[in-house]
């Protein structure tokens, strides 16, 4: 139990640095929706179901939706 | 230098933060608040989820205020994206293959009800208004994505939100009057433990929330969505 | 023309057979017979169901009959069995040394003429490892498939649909 | 192990909290800086979840008659994070409007460009 959650936490601190790092927003977003994704487990396995699915549906969906409507309203690669 | 300043900042942020979360134990009850709440709940507020015993029973008005947080952030964001006299519409878009449409029609409902089935059954099970409304506006995503072009009902957004939001506050003033007489006194009988109708009043400020959020939130996506000139 | 189909009201029978589909699925939601649960159940369809009917409408479902619906469990069942049989082959393919793959893209037509019969064809198509359906254009369904047998459509035709096309003939007849 | 045990959600929380604040401070492009804000969000939301957890507890819901209030973890924290959530969705939604207001008044989403804006 405790390697599986150890593995989940270095997945997800592993999606954020992909998120620092990538050039291109719209890879940034998705890694920032997995970050958020793996959260939402982890928050589950913390006891805490109400709060699991207000991450995974609001968290993961919703707010990825939002950048990625932003990001065609704007530009997709940082300069 | 810019970089430099801020990865000192980070380093004496990070030290800091670390040092004092070594001092907090992991998986030992801190909270009496807590054990009251856990304790009590059932009796007082007739719900099964502590969780959202405490959301909208004994944090209800702070949950109004989220509630108007939300709203004014809506509002907000209609507000910077408006332009005067600007011509609304979506331009660059290509209509969806035939998957995506289908598929949106024949599942447009049945995301609604699982909404609807999250928002009513947050006395029971996990889940609640909040989380509910999230999902009645990803079926509303869906349709976005399925025909690009399409605008939501905007009249019936915001009736629908003015509504839910009267409903709120209508119930919490009807509790001035009623039984305890306090502001979202529980006025309604509580019910068996563990059925549908039950937990008085907190089903039905929770079905207001789930249509509020929803809506909102629906409204948030098209408004961001609409190309101005 | 189109517009004013939109704003006729909706027939009767798309609103029943919206509102058995939406009240089912409430049920398997809930999991409980508990008369509160099945009269907000009905009362959620119902309004859900009204509302939204006309659009449901435009989907061409054919009348509800028990024997379609039996015809769409043995469908399913026969999906079921297609997909064992697919990941079984792909895993072959996949751990054999020499990888005997040979990807490409062919077209594929179909006979099915109702937009959810087609789509329940593409979304069996995808969900079948090995094929891919990438986009519907009238009745010619773009297909990428792992191991090409054959670049000819009416071939192409019989290996990948084949073996759906008939049972989903017989539950939109 | 047992430090893993006992520190491993906290690492993940304080690591999204130092990720995002790093963004915030090294990134110029704004839609980068308002993903570094949500991922700082999720760390604190984190966080606060984990501060609530109690070994060997069970979610605080009576949905079947045998469960004990003992063994419970504290609802107290949970419910300020659903409410964190919504929130946070709510500020993300006004922060990117802001940004791609900006981005049509500069035809640009990095800060430097803006003169008026750099510090």
């Amino acid at each position: 139990m405790i390697i599986i959650v150890s593995l989940l936490v270095l997945a997800m601190l592993v999606a954020a640095v992909a998120a620092l790092i990538y050039r291109d927003l719209l890879s940034a977003v998705i890694a920032s929706c997995l970050v958020s994704l793996l959260a939402s487990i982890l928050f589950f396995f913390l006891q805490a179901p109400d709060v699991a699915m207000a991450e995974a549906s609001i968290g993961a969906a919703l707010v990825t939706a939002i950048f990625v409507i932003a990001i065609r309203r704007t530009k997709r690669y940082e300069e | 230098m810019r970089a430099t300043v801020g990865l000192i900042l980070l380093a004496v942020i990070g030290v800091g933060v670390g040092i004092s979360l070594l001092a907090i134990p992991f998986g030992a009850p801190k909270t009496e608040i807590g054990d009251y709440y856990i304790e009590n709940a059932r009796e007082d507020t007739g719900a099964t989820n502590v969780v959202t015993s405490v959301v909208v029973g004994y944090r209800a008005f702070d949950t109004l205020g989220e509630v108007t947080v939300l709203f004014v952030a809506a509002l907000g964001l209609g507000a910077v994206l408006a332009t005067a006299g600007g011509k609304r519409g979506r331009s660059g878009v290509e209509p969806a293959s035939l998957i995506l449409s289908a598929g949106n029609i024949f599942l447009f409902p049945l995301i609604l009800l699982f909404g609807a089935y999250i928002f009513t059954h947050g006395h029971l099970t996990p889940g609640g208004g909040f989380q509910g409304g999230a999902v009645i506006a990803s079926a509303f995503l869906l349709v976005y994505l399925s025909s690009p072009g399409k605008r939501i009902n905007e009249s019936g957004a915001t009736l629908t939100e003015s509504v839910s939001g009267l409903v709120f506050v209508a119930i919490g003033l009807l509790g001035l009057t009623y039984g305890t007489h306090y502001f979202l006194a529980n006025f309604l009988p509580k019910g068996t433990l563990n059925t549908l109708f039950s937990a008085g009043i907190i089903p039905v400020i929770y079905c207001a929330i789930g249509l509020k959020v929803g809506s909102e939130l629906a409204g948030v996506v098209d408004n961001l969505m609409e190309e101005t000139e | 023309m189109t517009e004013k189909v939109g704003r006729t009201a909706p027939r009767a029978r798309d609103i029943i057979h919206l509102l058995l589909v939406l009240f089912i699925t409430w049920l398997m939601l809930t999991s409980s017979l508990h008369w509160q649960e099945v009269t907000m159940g009905a009362f959620l369809s119902l309004v859900l169901a009204l509302f939204l009917a006309r659009s449901y409408g435009r989907l061409g479902l054919p009348p509800l009959s028990l024997i379609r619906v039996w015809r769409l469990g043995v469908y399913f069942l026969v999906l079921f069995a297609e997909i064992v049989k697919a990941n079984i082959d792909v895993a072959y393919r996949v751990l054999h040394p020499r990888l005997p793959i040979n990807p490409g893209i062919v077209v594929i037509t179909t006979e099915l003429s109702q937009d959810v019969a087609k789509v329940l064809l593409a979304n069996s198509i995808t969900l079948t490892p090995g094929t891919f359906t990438l986009d519907i254009q009238g009745d010619k369904l773009l297909i990428h498939w792992i191991n090409v047998k054959s670049e000819d459509t009416a071939e192409a035709t019989r290996l990948i649909a084949g073996r759906f096309e008939k049972h989903l003939k017989a539950v939109f007849a | 192990m047992s430090f893993l045990h006992d520190y491993v959600y906290y690492i993940g929380a304080f690591g999204l909290v130092a990720i995002g604040l790093l963004i915030i401070l090294v990134k110029r492009n704004l839609i980068k800086l308002i993903i570094g804000l949500s991922i700082l969000d999720t760390g604190v939301n984190m966080f606060l979840i984990s501060v609530g957890y109690i070994n060997r507890g069970t979610a605080p819901i009576f949905s079947r008659p045998g469960l004990e209030p003992d063994g419970m973890v504290d609802p107290v924290p949970q419910a300020l994070v659903l409410t964190a959530i919504v929130i946070g969705v709510a500020i993300l939604a006004l922060a990117l409007a802001l940004a791609v207001r900006f981005y049509k008044s500069y035809g640009t989403l990095d800060l430097r460009k803006a003169k008026e804006l750099r510090w």
